[in-house]
């Protein structure tokens, strides 16, 4: 077939490609973060995944389209993905599945598919899951904990009793709780209390501050791969880094170090993977800056001010809502439209 | 005793706000509909009178005062519906039955047939038909609406709606197809063999 | 004072008058289809509803309380409500006959948005100040401007998105609210 | 004057396909019999023919004279005997006819008169101040030299000052930035002396401060050319102001807003002219016309077009107008999987619909088209905002905006993204990852734009018109009026004078009743 109208010339490039450098990129995240918990996350990324692809499958089954191309642009796989990255590995099935169908069907395929919703899928599926079912969204297994294989499908697929045991307090938990409860009470910095807890790595929170480095060597790559631009996640750690250092400075022993929280919960996750989704998110250079800059700051303040664990589901679902009015607001000049350069010579009317 | 006390005080109330929203009523007067201006813009401007008024004016006024349907003007089309809908805050409506959209026309006088009686030079509203009495008239093309005004009172019927036709000035590009349909031109190599240097 | 920028904040955002506390649909529902008519309609209701505070309190503070009349505070408030929407309606008419236009038959919309009552009823439930009562009436009239013209960009560009046919118009509206307010669900507890 | 080229925003980086037909000189095309030469050749009006059915032609002898500023006239590009006057196929994207002169070629191929402008020792290269401006203008468009680069505007309106800024630089555009096109690189290597002397003439012309020839850096050839035909010049008298610039071989880097900034910084507004920024343009194959025409009395009859793409033999042909394109195609032999031709470059030009379809002065270049060249048309996928277009847009658009709008037929918003400012170079469709054909989209809403301020312009016509009628009717009513109030008056004041007669004389008293009596 010839295309009829010009230009004649395209470079190779596809959707599915761009979608396949993400999910790529989320390789090294998975794969340190899984040698960390076990083969369980692996189980729900494969259940995520099989979810994904059958609800969009469904959608467009009952809507009487092709689904073929829908089905190979991998994009429902990136969500699948980011959703079984963010709930906790060890989450029942059907938690997972209905995070997948809130992401699918209602937040992305009811908007028309692929490039239309106005909210980022897998962070609607959190924030969603986060409400309706809190305790089980904040059943996070031990860094420690070493589970067999059987163990693990049995806390996922079967009726065995969700061992409080087996969870244990987040760092970021930790923060919010312990500190609520010992307010008034010198413990020292936060830094401090967290190492009292064991829950201390290098220079995060133990365990997870390796995942969180994962997760920047792939939006790393991604950067490199030209899939994303720096605005978003510079703009995100940067005010991040900023709002917490602020606070660090106030009172060290309330408020953790700016680097504990770049390495904690979703940061880099939300800096690189999600933040930066072009469907939801701003798309003019200045709109992306302060997308990041908003989201970075909503998500330390719901994270240690707010009731929830961590904030970066909602501060870029809470972006998302401003993300049509930032880009409106935020169109870069047309060429040529910017005051010219003196011609000499000229006279000034 | 309490029952008259409320009573008294609502009576009060109401008294005063009344008075207030009467004095308003009076200093915040506003004059005639600003509205027609904007409903009026919004209209092509062919005083065809399809839409059951007698200019694009008293359609304008009459859609401000909300006593005519927006979807009844035929050379607007759905698009004018649509903008007159945006503009008032109204659902969009297709266009009203009979109201159907026609290709754009102009109209042209068949100049052997005319005698010259300036009927349709008195229907035209835009003035764009020239010519004067027992003399020969002739449609100024680039100014004529196509609003057929001119049609019923010609007694010898000789003027005739010409379709505006598509040229290469004022071809425009189509809405991009899925699926393009361009035969394939012949440009074999056998052709080529015959013409080569 | 720090109690007062936490009303505000609380008012705005935290307890928002559309996603939280779900009032004010229909004008959020209504209104929101274009940006500019958003912004009129957003500045007339926080005219219309932090005028109506004021009023509403100074009526159920020296009027209705002191004769011991509070059984008829809804209806007084709804009359009060009714002529400050007749007046703004009037005065805007006369000063801005653009506005007058963009807000359309939407403007007399107001004496039913039930987000005009609900916070004067609110405001008596709490126990507010004057001062708090026109700082709440302010924040969630803020709110609700905000809810409006975040509502109507995302609007703006669902409006050529392809969405399945059953979905189309109001329903796919309301899973934007509902989803919005999902968002809004993320400040719970940063008023404290 | 800017020592090095300036980089403009966006753009992109092309395989450039010239090596193909730029290695071969440039070879004359044989004479076809029937020529076609449409009317409508530059923008603005068509010009009206002068000739009938059945007059024989001389090459170069004119055939049809522009009748308006904006337009320039056609000529003969060889003798024979005019065949017809009708419309006939012409390359458009359109497919569409348009009127055009057919002229059946005698063989002869005998010139007709040629009077140059510069005719004698006294109006020559060296003394031109015995031409006025506007006397060049007018030979100018008598000889129907036109914009070569594909825009074809007239060459002598762009010869007028504007009123109120001076020229300060005159711009020679030799970048060539489409990639398969040579047509400019071999004519500038091999005819680089005419081009420096009709650049030399315009810069005398023009009075510019500075004259700027600019080469992408893939021609180093032409670049080297022009500097050793510059250096011949220099050497019969001493140029200072004249410069050859080699640019980056960034797409679009020919574009004349893109053009202008590289190489003066100065930012052309929307709908500004470059002659409101003391900037000047022309196309270097125009410049050769020129002097061609001034220097030789040569209209525009001939022009080169590169054939290349899925060919044999791609190369440069220097080919009469009017000759049909599939029989020029042919010259180059496409290759068996040819399957359509390209008029214009790879990322601006369209697609030839109808093969006898003739060459135009507008016409650079034919690609023979096939999928080993051009990648086939794949799927629309959904834009996901990615941004890379935005990324390219050498106008600093935002396209992804401007195709949400344009598909949902919204061109009210797309224009208020700017649509309208768009230059079709490309770029953003060339790099969208979804395989959207987004300048078509926007061709399609620039359209509808422009058909809704015509419909807008024709109603505000209409309004006035109607309403002056509404009024003269008003006005005649009360004149109307008015007489016969006056009529009324009259009669009534002749009736009282009448009364007062009558009742001098009691004996008739009773008369006024009765005369009243109908």
């Amino acid at each position: 077939m010839i295309p009829l109208s010009s230009p004649y010339l395209r470079r190779s490039n596809s959707t599915r490609r761009i979608m396949r450098l993400v999910l790529l990129s989320l390789l090294p995240g998975i794969a340190v973060y899984a040698a960390l918990i076990g083969p369980a996350l692996l189980i729900q990324i494969l259940l995520a995944s099989l979810a994904a692809l059958g609800f969009e499958f469904a959608v467009f089954f009952l809507r009487k389209r092709p689904a073929r191309a829908a089905l190979t642009d991998h994009s429902a796989l990136v969500s699948a993905w980011l959703i079984a990255l963010t709930f906790p590995p060890l989450s029942p099935w059907w938690l997972t599945i209905t995070g997948v169908f809130f992401a699918i069907v209602i937040t992305k395929q009811l908007y028309g598919g692929l490039g239309q919703n106005p909210f980022n899928p897998a962070m609607v599926a959190f924030a969603v899951c986060i409400i309706a079912f809190p305790a089980l969204m904040s059943q996070w297994p031990a860094m420690s904990l070493s589970l067999s294989l059987p163990e693990q499908l049995e806390l996922i697929f079967g009726f065995a009793p969700r061992l409080d045991a087996l969870t244990s307090a987040t760092p970021l938990d930790v923060i919010k709780t312990v500190l609520q409860k010992t307010a008034g009470i010198t413990h020292g910095t936060v830094q401090e209390l967290l190492m009292s807890q064991n829950l201390y790595g290098t220079f995060a929170g133990r365990g997870w501050e390796w995942v969180a480095t994962a997760y920047l060597v792939g939006g790393v790559f991604l950067l490199i791969m030209g899939v994303i631009t720096w605005h978003v996640p510079l703009a995100f750690i940067a005010s991040m880094t900023l709002i917490a250092l602020v606070f660090w400075i106030i009172d060290p022993s309330r408020f953790s170090a700016p680097l504990f929280h770049l390495f904690s919960g979703g940061s880099m996750l939300g800096a690189f993977f999600i933040a930066t989704d072009p469907v939801s998110g701003c798309a003019t250079p200045r709109g992306k800056i302060i997308f990041g800059i908003g989201a970075g700051l909503l998500a330390y303040l719901i994270r240690v001010f707010g009731v929830f664990p961590d904030g970066i589901a909602f501060s870029i679902l809470l972006m998302n809502l401003c993300a049509p009015l930032l880009d409106s607001m935020s169109q870069p000049a047309v060429f040529g439209s910017r005051p010219q350069v003196r011609v000499p010579g000229e006279k000034t009317p | 005793m309490d029952v008259l006390t409320a009573i008294a005080i609502l009576t009060l109330g109401a008294a005063l706000l009344g008075a207030a929203l009467g004095f308003a009523a009076v200093h915040f007067r506003v004059e005639g509909n600003p509205l027609t201006e904007k409903i009026a813009a919004l209209l092509p401007q062919t005083q065809c009178g399809q839409c059951g008024y007698p200019g694009c004016k008293p359609y304008a006024e009459a859609i401000a005062q909300g006593g005519a349907d927006i979807n009844l003007c035929a050379p607007g089309g759905e698009d004018g519906v649509r903008k007159i809908a945006e503009l008032l805050g109204l659902e969009i409506k297709p266009l009203a039955e009979g109201a159907a959209q026609k290709p754009p026309a102009v109209a042209r006088i068949v100049e052997d047939r005319c005698i010259g009686c300036t009927l349709c030079i008195q229907a035209c509203p835009v003035d764009a038909i020239v010519g004067a009495a027992k003399q020969m008239h002739t449609v100024i093309s680039s100014l004529c609406t196509g609003c057929e005004l001119c049609l019923p009172p010609c007694p010898e019927n000789c003027i005739e709606m010409l379709p505006v036709q598509e040229t290469t000035e004022n071809w425009a590009w189509r809405y991009p197809a899925r699926v393009p349909a361009l035969p394939p031109l012949a440009l074999s190599p056998a052709a080529s063999g015959e013409n080569s240097c | 004072m720090s109690s007062y920028i936490f009303l505000l904040i609380s008012a705005v955002l935290v307890n928002n008058i559309v996603f939280v506390k779900i009032l004010g649909l229909c004008p959020f529902m209504g209104v929101s289809k274009k940006r500019e008519t958003a912004y009129g309609m957003g500045v007339a209701t926080t005219f219309v509803l932090t005028f109506a505070t004021g009023a509403c309190f100074v009526i159920d503070h020296h009027l209705l309380t002191p004769f011991g009349l509070d059984y008829l505070r809804t209806i007084a408030f709804i009359i009060t409500i009714a002529a400050v929407v007749q007046l703004t309606e009037m005065i805007i008419a006369k000063t801005s006959p653009a506005l007058q236009q963009t807000l359309g038959i939407y403007l007399p919309l107001i004496t039913t948005n039930c987000a005009v009552l609900g916070v004067p009823l609110l405001n008596i439930s709490r126990d507010h100040g004057f001062v708090e009562s026109l700082l709440f009436g302010a924040g969630s009239a803020i709110g609700f401007s905000l809810a409006l013209i975040l509502f109507a960009g995302i609007r703006e560009r669902m409006e050529s998105a392809d969405i399945p046919r059953p979905f189309q118009g109001a329903a796919i509206a309301m899973i934007t609210a509902g989803l919005m307010s999902l968002a809004f669900m993320g400040f719970a507890g940063l008023d404290r | 004057m800017l020592k090095r080229p300036l980089a403009f925003r966006g753009g992109i980086r092309l395989a450039h396909h010239k090596y193909e037909s730029a290695h071969s000189p440039i070879a004359s095309a044989p004479l076809p019999e029937r020529l076609i030469l449409p009317l409508r050749q530059s923008a603005g009006r068509a010009p009206e023919p002068i000739v009938r059915e059945g007059d024989r032609v001389k090459k170069g002898d004119r055939i049809a004279a522009a009748e308006e500023w904006i337009s320039a006239s056609l000529h003969a590009p060889t003798s024979g005997t005019v065949r017809a006057i009708g419309p006939f196929p012409v390359a458009h994207p359109s497919g569409l006819s348009a009127p055009a002169i057919v002229i059946e070629a005698d063989g002869a191929d005998e010139w007709g008169e040629k009077t140059p402008l510069l005719d004698s020792p006294a109006r020559s290269a060296a003394n031109r101040a015995a031409l006025s401006p506007e006397e060049t203008q007018r030979f100018l468009q008598n000889m129907g030299v036109v914009g070569l680069g594909g825009a074809v505007f007239p060459s002598h309106v762009k010869l007028s000052r504007a009123p109120n800024t001076p020229l300060q630089t005159l711009i020679i555009n030799g970048a060539e930035c489409e990639p398969f096109i040579t047509c400019d690189d071999r004519l500038m290597r091999e005819r680089a002396d005419d081009v420096i002397s009709g650049t030399l003439f315009l810069r005398d012309l023009l009075e510019v401060k500075e004259t700027l020839i600019a080469v992408e850096n893939n021609k180093p050839e032409a670049a080297d050319a022009l500097r050793a035909a510059l250096a011949r010049a220099d050497a019969a008298r001493e140029i200072r102001d004249v410069a050859v610039m080699e640019l980056p071989a960034i797409y679009p880097a020919g574009s004349i807003k893109q053009l202008i900034f590289a190489l003066t910084g100065k930012r052309a507004p929307a709908h500004v002219l470059p002659t409101a920024l003391g900037v000047q343009c022309f196309n270097a194959a125009t410049v050769y016309c020129v002097w061609r025409a001034v220097a030789h009395g040569e209209p525009v009859t001939h022009r080169v077009v590169t054939l290349t793409g899925n060919v044999e033999h791609p190369g440069n042909m220097e080919v009469p107008l009017g000759m049909p394109m599939g029989q020029l195609l042919a010259l180059a032999r496409p290759r068996p999987e040819t399957d359509a031709c390209i008029v214009g470059g790879p990322m601006m030009g369209f697609l030839l619909t109808d093969e006898r379809a003739p060459v135009v002065k507008g016409s650079n270049c034919l690609i023979a088209r096939s999928d080993a060249f051009f990648p086939p048309l794949e799927p629309e996928t959904s834009c996901i905002r990615c941004t890379s277009c935005a990324q390219v847009c050498p106008q600093g658009l935002q396209p992804y905006e401007l195709y949400w709008w344009s598909r949902a037929k919204n061109s009210e918003k797309a224009a208020r993204y700017q649509l309208m400012e768009c230059i079709e170079c490309g770029c953003c469709a060339y790099v969208c990852p979804a395989h959207i054909p987004l300048v078509q989209y926007f061709r399609f809403a620039k359209g509808e734009v422009r058909a809704a301020e015509k419909a807008q312009d024709m109603a505000a016509r209409a309004k006035e018109r109607f309403e002056f009628r509404q009024l003269r009717a008003e006005r005649e009513k009360a004149e109307r009026a008015e007489k016969l109030a006056r009529a009324a008056a009259l009669q009534a004041e002749k009736l009282a004078l009448a009364a007062v007669t009558d009742t001098d004389s009691p004996a008739n008293a009773q008369t006024p009743t009765t005369e009243n009596a109908p």
